[in-house]
């Protein structure tokens, strides 16, 4: 498949970039920040989002979805990304739909994967425990009892945990934490007996939140995939939202880029414009450069999981280090090359680095990325 | 030295009886700090206290004369001072921009009469002072500013604005640089006022930064009178006086990398564990011992810098890189500082994550870099000054 | 597609039975390389058989049109002969300036006359060709040149000098940037002209490089005699001929990061081992983790831009960075190279050291970012061109 | 004691400068190459030097030496990395006397050191046999015969192989290569029967070369130090090395940067001074202040050698590993600001770069000390 997006692609990226200039830019974001919305995103935008198809974009035609592939998703993520747009699109499509798509039963995709598509229902993942990503760690005990489990444990970093209508829950079933062998997925309803979300105000304003299990009973019908073989469905779930996420980092890192680029132009220091200063000229033609691998590789990764790849899990750990690495430096030399006015909350550009960051971590930062490339490159 | 050996035994022993425990622990953050003024706020008595008895010793400012409310101490007394409340951890009694920035320059331009005026009032902390310098759309570019100061009578006649003037809201006076003659080069015609911030037309307007807080302001003159004796040194010569207080204030922002009680490694060894015996974090581990490298390097270089100053060798070239790497460092700090603490430092408020503690004091950093002579600028001082390019 | 698919069968069974076994193999360094020329050397005869197959089918420069000795082939079938010396890991059998820099000039900006005598002798490896473009004291400033050509009557008179010709001293002939006129700006009164290194008045004289081999040379020009059919595009004009090959020669350097058969951490994991899964030396495999990492992202980007060319959107902006990003990263490589190779990279001869490959390709390497338009050039063409600064 | 030198050490420091500059400049290291010397270095300016009580300038004075200590020998090397002047003051002063006056017994020192010092006796040390420098992997066999241990194996990288009276050798005498443990230290003649020598020509032009023992045999009494605790005495060996050949580092890095700066104020391009191009100011301004870490790091870890402190360990790895990352960046930095004439042997510029990496190198380069900075600090 050629590295370049046809035509169907083009269009979709171009009328979904004016849509959310539109709809959904930063001073949305900034009024539902300064608002302390509830829900932390428009239900209405929502709403309009899923009728254009986006809730169902990567889900397969047979569930109701568009089947436009990932690349699809990628796309509207990165417009996402330039205008920091707020919705459930990563907690409930790229991770929900894809969860169950790829390790539910026939049952639960009929069930689910329609609704989803519509925009009617959120599901999110609760992984991560401690402070970093780390799946093989999970440790919240799901002790079988009769028919049931009874899950104990706190889980963080839980995306739209506040207002989720079904959380998957990552729990240990056998062996210890550190194991890849002896994970469960569970299929919870938000309002289970015993299941309490907290929502935190986070860093770059979403809507990640903390979700608290009490010794919450679950049946063995709700279990997403095997016993025990939760970890491979939560590698390939993983890969495609690190290449997602990457395609957010990619638009994020854009938009505050040729900002930056527009600013360099007009900004006048010592009688000159500061774009005229050889040694900014350089950092921008460098970081130019940067970008441009970072195309390269959020396009090559989310086609290589279109296609079925063997290399998914490889280019996946890639494209998110070097989005990683690029994003924050993008963002930084952003602030710096504005100088106090990127400092003020009143400009937008901390927005982007808030963002950054935050993307950055979910699911895997830099250090560990860079980690599992080399790994899997067998070193 | 048998002199110098008691006047320790005795800091040492008076600090143990009159700072108070409260005072030896860590600063958190900035709100811990003392800084004085016709209002003072005090988040415990135990600060009002320790102000006062170090005041009353002439210690808030110990290197300052007697006469003006200082200690009168040597350069060797004032190293002691240093060292035991650093080994006791005392915290320091009162800080601000008329310990750091305006008394030292008093000293140096002030007439007689100013430092009278201004000294004492400061070593107690009875005025909390700010610094009106930067003014909208001059960033980098100092020397071009506006803000006009008129000739009358016995009045200059102050309108203009000026911006990022630290605690504005909360300070009784401003250092001022105005532009008092236009005719010549930028450099000429400016020259420095001192007023009272409760003159008539004087206005405040804090500025939220990305980190959520205001340590800033925006400051409006609009018919500010002031008296002629406020004038601080020669009328339209006030640029060499900025000059040297920017210099000061490059020291002190520099002075970011340095301080932390705890190493940065073992907070993350905390924070990571370890596997095999180094941190379990291969790629992290890498920049972290970079990190720990150039601090203990920086630190190195500001203690050799130190000893050719005493040695009599004066200030070498190395100064002039403190700013630069000093505040590149401690962003370097504070972006690992958010690796290394993960999802804890994602939050942004709320107990369970000390109401932001680490977000916001790493996306403050980012102007560190900025305020106080960005890093271009502190670049290119070095490449013409130092490197003669 | 049936016809590309006969093609793809018929060429793979043609380059199976030709292609010699020996030419099968990697190219450990330039002695590997087969320039051809009035006096080649073939360093083994294989080499000389492959060279005279492949030009016998126009395949030593598969795109030319037949009349001039090329293959003439279209853009898909010259693809499929690519993919198919590549999966036999068939050796270029002609490599050179004529092929790559002069050729695709001459099909661009010659006269049929022109044309017809030098692109078969170039397709057939009879002619070498070098360039004389930098000139002593010039460096980046390739537009300030000197060397002198007057008109006469039937030809030029030739002064001056070049530096760091490639090959020269190999070389039959020289494509060479002149001035025929002074008066206008620099890049005004520059003329492209061809000419016999026999010629009366040429002299070379090798440069040794601190590899210890000598690629480059100094070429002199004492009254040479060149005659006017020798010139090639308009008098005066051909600063846009030399613009057209600087792309070209920057395509080709960066090409310098791809192509090592075997990736550099299989390598590094050969030289240095694992411990607990991991490469033994944990910063050392940061670094090659970057590397690594980098170069696939680079050759995704060179993979993306010729499917954007193919798919009819041009030449796109980021084909800008290819030469400034793949020979940072060819520098890169060979420092880490040193590093993993450890002893044996601080050799220079003797057979225990492989006549000091590594040290010699890691210096060579450092040239990279130099020839063909600094490093520095390529940022500023980049800030000016693509980002409009 | 402060971090700045004293009178006596400034008077040293200038006076090694100017001999240097005079007797031992970089054509010296150009002709010893080009007329492929003997020896690689001059015999009679190293008898110059060792009357000027260089080759003493680290022993103590009971054993006929100077004892200037470290930082003495560390503004010698710091001259002679400026430059490039060619002497066994490496091998035999910095690792051969260090060795004896640390590990040999009172009879190993009355009788090696005064010839050391006064120049006469050239000892080295024969350490490392894989690609890299990794003292506990020691493998070399020694096996113990009778009186007599007997050595077979072979080492690299041995510092003036050719031309060494006394070659001392780590060789295994108990447990497996990768044992901190078992290793021992061997007093040899050079010309003992069954070693052999092998010059190498380096890339540096220096003489490193290679020892095989092939059956040697050598007696206890030759031990320098216990049986089996040969590493206590390395890693203090070692650490002095880094110190000095830090400091080395640190003048050959000053001199390429310094003739750096001058060029980009004489040379023209574009119809300015290439020096006024702000990207290169920038880049010159930064690596100015990472020489003044360096500066810093080099004094401070050679006067805690000399004083005895408890943190010698760290100092040297942090200052050597500091070193090898502005040796490597300057010198490279260097050639590329001087543009083509940068590349060419004729030019100086290539000289600096190639001792730079073997410099680098010998004793563990940058990925070895920065592993070994974090592993001291304990993580």
């Amino acid at each position: 498949m050629p590295l370049v997006l046809n035509e169907e692609q083009e269009m979709l990226k171009s009328s979904a970039a004016g849509f959310l200039a539109e709809k959904a830019p930063v001073s949305a974001l900034r009024k539902l920040r300064d608002d302390r919305d509830a829900a932390g995103f428009s239900r209405a935008l929502w709403e309009e989002m899923s009728e254009m198809g986006w809730a169902g974009i990567a889900i397969p035609e047979a569930y109701g979805g568009l089947e436009y592939g990932y690349v699809g998703l990628g796309l509207i993520l990165e417009e996402m990304g330039r205008q920091l747009s707020v919705s459930p699109l990563q907690s409930s499509v790229m991770v929900g739909a894809s969860l169950i798509n790829i390790g539910g039963s026939e049952a639960h995709k009929r069930t689910l994967l329609p609704a989803v598509a519509e925009g009617k229902l959120l599901i999110t993942l609760a992984l991560q425990e401690g402070l970093h990503h780390a799946p093989e760690k999970t440790a919240l005990k799901a002790i079988a009892s009769g028919d049931n489990f009874i899950l104990t444990g706190k889980k963080v970093l839980v995306m739209d945990a506040h207002v989720a209508d079904k959380i998957v829950v990552a729990a240990r079933t056998s062996g210890n934490a550190g194991d890849a062998e002896g994970i469960s997925l569970f299929l919870l309803d938000a309002k289970t007996e015993g299941l309490s979300r907290e929502r935190v105000i986070m860093v770059d304003s979403r809507n990640s939140g903390n979700v608290v299990l009490d010794n919450v009973s679950v049946s063995k019908a709700d279990l997403i995939g095997d016993l025990n073989g939760g970890m491979a469905i939560l590698e390939q779930v993983l890969d495609i939202a690190n290449a997602c996420l990457s395609a957010e980092l990619l638009g994020l890192s854009l938009q505050a880029y040729e900002a930056t680029i527009e600013y360099l132009k007009q900004r006048s220091q010592f009688g000159v414009l500061i774009g005229s200063f050889q040694a900014l000229q350089h950092r921008a033609a460098d970081m130019f450069a940067e970008l441009e691998l970072c195309k390269s590789m959020v396009l090559a990764s989310l086609q290589a999981i279109d296609n079925g790849e063997d290399n998914v899990s490889l280019m996946a750990a890639a494209t998110k280090a070097k989005l990683c690495e690029v994003a924050e430096r993008v963002t930084n030399e952003a602030v710096q090359m504005h100088g106090g006015i990127g400092m003020t909350d009143e400009f937008d550009m901390g927005f982007y680095m808030k963002r950054a960051r935050v993307a950055q971590q979910t699911f895997g930062g830099y250090s560990y990325q860079l980690d599992r490339f080399a790994s899997l490159n067998g070193f | 030295m048998p002199d110098l050996e008691q006047f320790r035994a005795d800091t040492r022993s008076w600090l143990e009886e009159n700072c108070p425990e409260t005072m030896r622990q860590p600063m958190m953050d900035e709100s811990d700090m003392v800084g004085g003024g016709r209002k003072p706020t005090f988040k415990h008595p135990d600060q009002k206290l320790w102000m006062e008895r170090m005041a009353a010793k002439g210690w808030t400012v110990p290197t300052w004369p007697k006469q003006y409310g200082g200690g009168g101490l040597d350069k060797h007394e004032a190293k002691i001072l240093r060292e035991e409340m650093s080994s006791l951890q005392c915290r320091a009694p009162l800080q601000g921009m008329g310990i750091s920035m305006l008394g030292p320059a008093l000293l140096e331009y002030g007439s007689e009469a100013q430092k009278l005026q201004h000294l004492p009032k400061i070593a107690n902390g009875d005025i909390w002072w700010c610094q009106g310098y930067s003014e909208p759309g001059a960033g980098s570019d100092l020397a071009s500013l506006q803000t006009k100061a008129e000739e009358k009578d016995d009045y200059f006649l102050v309108n203009g604005s000026k911006v990022w003037t630290s605690g504005a809201d909360k300070a009784d006076w401003i250092f001022c640089l105005v532009r008092t003659d236009n005719s010549g080069s930028k450099h000429h015609g400016i020259s420095f006022l001192l007023f009272d911030m409760t003159s008539p037309g004087v206005s405040v307007k804090p500025i939220l930064l990305i980190s959520g807080r205001s340590p800033f302001c925006e400051t409006f003159f609009d018919d500010v009178k002031v008296p002629k004796e406020n004038l601080m040194g020669e009328q339209d010569k006030g640029w060499s006086i900025a000059k040297y207080l920017l210099t000061h204030e490059r020291e002190m922002i520099s002075g970011f990398g340095r301080g932390a009680s705890k190493k940065f490694c073992e907070t993350a060894v905390e924070a990571i564990g370890l596997e095999h015996g180094r941190l379990a974090d291969p790629v992290l581990r890498n920049d972290i011992a970079k990190l720990e490298l150039n601090i203990l390097a920086f630190a190195k270089t500001m203690e050799r810098v130190g000893d050719e100053t005493k040695s009599g060798k004066g200030l070498g070239a190395a100064s002039s890189i403190f700013k630069y790497y000093g505040t590149e460092l401690n962003k370097t700090r504070c972006e690992l500082m958010i690796d290394v603490n993960g999802e804890q430092a994602m939050g942004w408020e709320g107990d369970n994550y000390a109401g932001g503690h680490f977000s916001r004091t790493w996306l403050r950093s980012k102007g560190n870099s900025i305020e106080g002579g960005t890093s271009e600028v502190q670049l290119n001082i070095i490449a013409k000054r130092v490197l003669g390019l």
